[in-house]
């Protein structure tokens, strides 16, 4: 066993095991840590799959914006603090059937299928391409999720902002 | 490279399972964004392979989506936390049949 | 002079339109201007008289226009028409209309309640009725048939008795039952159909005229008689006529569908209940003679001794209902029913006789619930009451009144020297007929039909005695000084309606020279088809 | 050289922009120009839509083959921004619209127009993920705009069940992503590379991917947000959630379906869309029939409308697709003829159904505009809604006659028994307001605007009754190229 598949294994392994955990887990705070860091464990499954720009946005975006941001929710909607933000869960038989069936299926599933051999192997510089392609092939995805960006902003903005105005 | 694959559908599970047990708006969303990574995780490795880097571009761009939705999310939130004081979707009555 | 059907259509609606300019307060104007729509309609009339021949053994007066065609590709191409024209069927009955809806537009001038409205949504009813006696495009009659449901939904429901809103809602409900069962036959024939020119692209189309030749039917297609569809252990042509036969037979209407009809003629006003005993239950019996039958006469046939076992059973079941009802005018109302059954009984005869007595069974039916109805009215008008035994010796007190009762009951029970006695006499001769010449449906129909003529007489005589005969007396805070006699207005309605029943009575052949024609020709054809589809 | 033939598209971007930089000059003014300006730029878009038809006559694939402009999808782009042109009508119409953060709304209505008009173009996963994504996420927020109690409930709610379905969708994307080796759904790479790797993880993972249309469209089963949403939203808002997101959704899914179709994947496509056709129309009738709230009543009127919609592409002929594309023209005006009408009596503070009571009376005019809207949302004659409902059903006899496949002849007569429930309900706001008396009397407010647009739309419906050859001989053009 080669150190990058151990590397691999104990990587996937974390993320398993949290996301497993915010399952079980009942305070909110601890869901959000959890999923810090399953999302850094899936970083680093991705830096062995050399996808190392996707790694690098995983890490930038998802630990420092959507997680600040889960936290922030957290902190402004739980009650007064001092208090963590415990939840109940609800439907635990019906939802363990849905997702025990859903793996199960799914990994049974996988392991029949015979996936595509696609030919040939990836750049040698993937960040390079990566830039490249990006501007070219991609500039209608990238333009609309510029305009996507520039919308949920403002969105959260004006959704949010009723929160602290005195009227209603 | 199996595993990879069995990883990505516990992720999923997991997701689709916190969605429907937690009773908390925010617990929906980690959930959500448990499914989203297990969809990216199947992309980069389907990807493996691929030149074209497709499946690292759609990873990429279902990050910025998943970003927009949480900013959003978590202000709707925010909002109905105002009126209810709470963020528990069973909670909130006001529209019934 | 080429399009007076159309003319006599769009009287009525160009006057909904125009109607709709003059403002709510100007009652008196919209009275006089559904006498000047009728007047009109009444002159058109005449100069369709003048214009056909009597011997309508084929349409005359056509109108076509193209409506729509629309190209659908591979499938072919889907064509609608303007198409009117009128038979002996279609004369009498459009005669019908108009005279009726002269009557009912003198009555409604008792309307005083958001009096706007209720003349717009008459004239609307008006041409839908006259345009569906006229339609020979089953798209065209399709749409006729369907907007004459919301006028009289709000007709009823607005300007109705006290339980208005359960009737309206119920009647709307049978009524779209029945449409669509329609609905899915003409699907199903679109689909089947296609237009004689038709050259390498398929020409769909809703013609009745086409749709009545077993020639045209695409070969293979659902409802094509030569490659027959099984559904279940009949063919689909089989289920087709029963659809249609259900879809009109609600409206018709007979036992068992009948159920709407007296609760909306109870809470109905007079004038409505006119147009609905005497036009709109004929739009029923009109769809089977005109649709029905002719489009799949292989499967009336077989259903022939159903048809006429549901006619006979709507005479002697309305008729015993009749017997027991306490209500006046919902005596009249089964009184319909038990009448329309003639028609079905006649119709089912498959004779020149029988269909000949339905077709004037329909137009003398007319004239005869209208004289009814008007007369429920009369009384409903002074007191507000309509249970027949709160009264007693209404003789004495309303005299003139007394008469045109007799006269209108003795019509409807079918005394010679009125138009019942001929209908309902060549319905029957027609179902004896039968079983000796086609063999269709056996004498003991006719039998049992003759005996719902003496359960009728019964009724009728009865209620005379009830309400007419003995010393005056009425009950239940009903006061005498309301019951005046009729005056100049009613008078002059029931006076001009009677007159028509005994013109039809003593001078049958008036109108028998247009339906004969018809008859006749209705009867070879579907001989001549069913011959056709069993040998090709 | 793509730019020409995707100007509408710039057209709106841009417009975002400019809606943008106004709003943020203006601000704190109540003004009706961001309402103008935004229907300008729909206008244009449409109008440049109209100029180009011929351009789309030849199929174009278009950046790096992520989207593909036709006419297909040219007619549904039209259709897109006459109802978002109609819902910026209304929503100039909308006091409480107006009051806060007005040109933002304007912002979000145009985001969601150009979101739809990218998903119908669609020809990537990522585009269509990516669009979808920003149709939704300006519909969450959108869908908040009353600012209120129950305004903040409503969009939480259409934000959960919206982002999971599209999480889940994601999911179904990246399976197909692995067995077929690329994401351009509509190349014959994509679907000979189903057709070899068939298995039952291709059915799993195609049925992931619906189920986020299912979800947009608001079909049975991922229907159950929706009453809660339009309870809660403006009008103008319901109008707009009730048709482009709908159509947008059926004609990606259209286009799905045809790629799947093509392939020899075991699994009856019709079937499952059959059902849940008869699904949707079944349960949004039956619950349409109880609802007391106006609202409430249309979203699940509008639930029974997208099963009447997907019937086109059960059957995927061109017939159907024709009959499709005509359904969902009338669809779009009877369906603006109700919101509209709905708004003004709003307006007048009459929301629920019985205090629709009497309102024949005081608003006889608007109320015979509504009855026309709701008569031909149920397909009787004289209107529109029942010549679209004619052909919709003629193609799906049509295609039994071909298919001999019984599970659509179930789907007709289901349908056809639904047009009569469908009527109960339809008629109960009339009903009301015709037959009832009227419980309190208030001053009406004017709604002539209101009158008169309604009236347009409701003479355009009887037009397409009369004469339905104007707009089919039109669609009968259109080169059906999935």
């Amino acid at each position: 066993m080669s150190l990058i598949s151990l590397a691999l294994y104990i990587f996937e392994a974390l993320a398993g095991a949290a996301a497993l955990g915010i399952l079980l887990v009942r305070n909110v705070f601890h869901a959000a840590l959890l999923l810090i860091v399953c999302l850094i464990s899936l970083a680093g499954v991705f830096v062995i799959y050399n996808a190392e720009f996707i790694a690098v946005t995983q890490i930038l975006v998802y630990a420092g914006g959507v997680l600040v941001l889960i936290v922030f929710g957290i902190m402004l909607s739980s009650r007064i603090a001092g208090k963590p933000l415990v939840v109940t869960n609800q439907y635990v038989l019906p939802a363990s059937l849905a997702g025990i069936l859903s793996a199960g299926i799914l990994i049974k599933l996988f392991s029949e299928q015979p996936f595509a051999q696609q030919p040939g192997a990836l750049p040698g510089n993937p960040m390079n391409q990566t830039g490249i392609a990006l501007m070219r092939d991609y500039v209608l995805p990238f333009e609309i999720a510029g305009i996507l960006l520039l919308i949920a902003l403002i969105g959260a903005a004006v959704t949010a902002s009723s929160f602290y105005s005195k009227k209603q | 490279m199996e595993h990879t694959l069995i990883l990505s559908s516990i992720l999923f599970a997991a997701g689709l399972m916190t969605v429907i047990v937690k009773r908390n708006a925010i617990m929906v969303l980690i959930g959500i964004e448990l499914m989203l990574n297990a969809a990216n995780l199947n992309l980069v490795f389907f990807n493996r392979n691929n030149p074209a880097l497709s499946g690292h571009f759609f990873a990429l761009f279902v990050i910025v989506v998943a970003v927009c939705e949480a900013a959003v999310g978590l202000a709707i939130v925010l909002r109905v936390y105002k009126y209810y004081q709470t963020s528990i979707p069973d909670q909130l009555t006001e529209l019934k049949d | 002079m080429q399009n007076l059907l159309s003319y006599l259509i769009f009287t009525p609606f160009a006057a909904a339109l125009i109607g709709l300019l003059i403002p709510a307060e100007a009652k008196k104007t919209f009275r006089i201007a559904t006498l000047i729509v009728s007047a009109i309609q009444f002159i058109i009339l005449i100069a369709i008289i003048g214009n056909t021949t009597p011997q309508l053994g084929s349409f005359q007066l056509m109108e076509k226009y193209n409506w729509f065609s629309i190209d659908l590709g591979n499938w072919g191409i889907l064509k609608a028409e303007y198409f009117l024209g009128i038979d002996g069927l279609g004369f009498s009955m459009i005669a019908l209309s108009v005279l009726v809806m002269l009557i009912a537009s003198i009555s409604s001038w008792t309307i005083d309640k958001n009096v706007k409205g209720y003349f717009i949504l008459l004239w609307i009813l008006n041409g839908a009725i006259i345009g569906t006696f006229c339609a020979l495009d089953f798209l065209l009659f399709y749409l006729f048939f369907e907007f004459m449901l919301l006028p009289m939904y709000f007709l009823i429901g607005i300007w109705g008795g006290p339980r208005r809103e359960y009737a309206s809602i119920k009647f709307l409900l049978y009524t779209l039952l029945g449409s669509i069962l329609i609905l899915i036959v003409l699907i199903a024939l679109v689909i089947s159909v296609q237009a004689p020119e038709s050259g390498d692209t398929v020409v769909h189309t809703f013609n009745l005229l086409h749709m009545s030749d077993s020639a045209n039917f695409i070969f293979g297609s659902i409802l094509s008689p030569d490659d027959a569809w099984l559904i279940g252990s009949h063919t689909a042509r089989w289920w087709a006529f029963l659809l249609l036969f259900v879809g009109f037979v609600i409206k018709l209407p007979a036992v068992p569908l009948h159920t709407w009809l007296p609760d909306a003629h109870v809470e109905a006003p007079t004038p409505i209940s006119v147009i609905l005993a005497a036009l709109l239950l004929k739009v029923g019996a009109y769809g089977l003679l005109r649709i029905a039958y002719p489009i799949f006469p292989d499967a009336a046939v077989e259903l022939s001794s159903v048809v006429a076992f549901i006619g006979v059973l709507s005479i002697i079941y309305a008729a015993l209902n009749a017997l027991a009802a306490k209500d006046l005018k919902r005596l009249i109302a089964y009184s319909s029913v038990s009448h329309m059954g003639f028609v079905l009984l006649g119709l089912a005869s498959l004779t020149v006789e029988g269909v000949a007595g339905a077709v004037y069974q329909m137009f003398s039916h007319g004239l005869i619930s209208a004289m009814l109805f008007l007369i429920a009215g009369v009384l409903y008008d002074r007191t507000h009451d309509r249970l027949i035994n709160n009264y007693s010796g209404l003789a004495s007190r309303m005299p003139m009144f007394f008469v045109f009762v007799l006269i209108a009951f003795f019509a409807s029970l079918g005394l010679p020297g009125f138009s019942g006695f001929i209908a309902e006499l060549m319905v029957l001769l027609g179902a004896l007929a039968s079983g000796s010449t086609n063999e269709l449906i056996s004498e003991g129909f006719a039998f049992a039909a003759a005996f719902g003529l003496i359960l009728g007489a019964a009724y009728y005589l009865w209620t005379l005695q009830r309400m007419f005969f003995g010393p005056f007396h009425v009950k239940n805070e009903i006061r005498t000084e309301l019951l005046t006699d009729l005056d100049k207005r009613e008078f002059g309605m029931l006076i001009s309606l009677a007159l028509v029943i005994l013109i039809f009575g003593i001078f049958p052949h008036v109108l028998l020279d247009y339906i004969n024609p018809f008859a006749q020709n209705f009867a070879d054809t579907i001989t001549e088809s069913i011959r056709l589809i069993q040998n090709p | 050289m793509g730019l020409y033939y995707t100007m509408p598209e710039l057209i709106l971007a841009g417009g975002i922009i400019l809606i943008v930089l106004i709003g943020f000059f203006l601000r704190n003014k109540t003004t009706n120009l961001h309402g103008l300006l935004t229907l300008a730029i729909f206008t244009a878009s449409v109008g440049y839509a109209i100029f180009a038809w011929s351009f789309y006559k030849t199929p174009m694939m278009l950046f790096g083959n992520m989207i593909r402009t036709d006419q297909f999808s040219a007619y549904f782009r039209i259709l897109a921004d006459v109802a978002a042109g109609l819902t910026v009508l209304m929503a100039l119409r909308n006091k409480s619209l107006a009051e806060k953060f007005n040109s933002e709304f304007y912002t979000f209505l145009t985001g969601a127009v150009l979101g739809s008009h990218l998903l119908m173009m669609s020809t990537n996963l990522v585009m269509v993920f990516i669009s979808l994504e920003l149709l939704s996420i300006s519909s969450y927020i959108l869908a908040g705009y009353s600012f209120n109690k129950k305004g903040a409930e409503g969009s939480l709610k259409y934000f959960l069940f919206g982002s999971a379905a599209s999480a889940i969708m994601l999911y179904g994307f990246s399976i197909l992503f692995g067995i077929t080796g690329t994401l351009e759904f509509t190349s014959e790479n994509f679907t000979n590379n189903l057709s070899v790797n068939q298995s039952m993880l291709v059915v799993v993972a195609a049925i992931m991917a619906f189920a986020g249309f299912l979800y947009k469209i608001a079909a049975a089963p991922m229907h159950v947000w929706s009453p809660d949403v339009y309870e809660g939203s403006p009008m103008p808002v319901i109008a707009f959630l009730s048709v482009v997101p709908k159509l947008a959704g059926i004609v990606v899914l259209t286009k799905m379906a045809m790629a799947f179709a093509v392939t020899t994947v075991p699994f009856d496509w019709q079937l499952v869309l059959a059902i849940i056709a008869m699904l949707s129309i079944g349960i949004g009738n039956l619950s349409a029939l109880w609802q007391n709230n106006a609202k409430r009543m249309m979203a699940y009127s509008s639930i029974a409308q997208s099963g009447f919609l997907l019937i086109g592409v059960v059957c995927l002929t061109p017939q159907s697709m024709q009959a499709f594309l005509f359904y969902s023209a009338l669809y779009l005006a009877a369906n603006y003829v109700v919101f509209i009408s709905l708004q003004a009596f709003e307006k007048n503070s009459i929301n629920s159904i019985p205090s629709f009571g009497g309102a024949g009376r005081s608003f006889l005019f608007l109320s015979i505009v509504l009855l026309g809207g709701l008569i031909s949302l149920s397909g009787i004659p004289p209107t529109g809604g029942f010549t679209s409902k004619l052909f919709v059903f003629a193609s799906l006899w049509a295609s039994y006659e071909q298919t001999g496949k019984s599970i659509l002849l179930w789907l007709l007569l289901f349908g056809l028994l639904n047009t009569v429930i469908s009527l109960f309900y339809y008629l109960k706001i009339p009903y009301y307001a015709f037959l009832k008396t009227p419980e309190s009397s208030l001053l009406p407010e004017n709604t002539s605007f209101e009158n008169f647009l309604a009236f347009l739309l409701v003479v355009g419906v009887l037009f397409f009754f009369i004469r339905p050859d104007f707009l089919m001989g039109w669609l009968n053009t259109i080169n059906f190229v999935l």
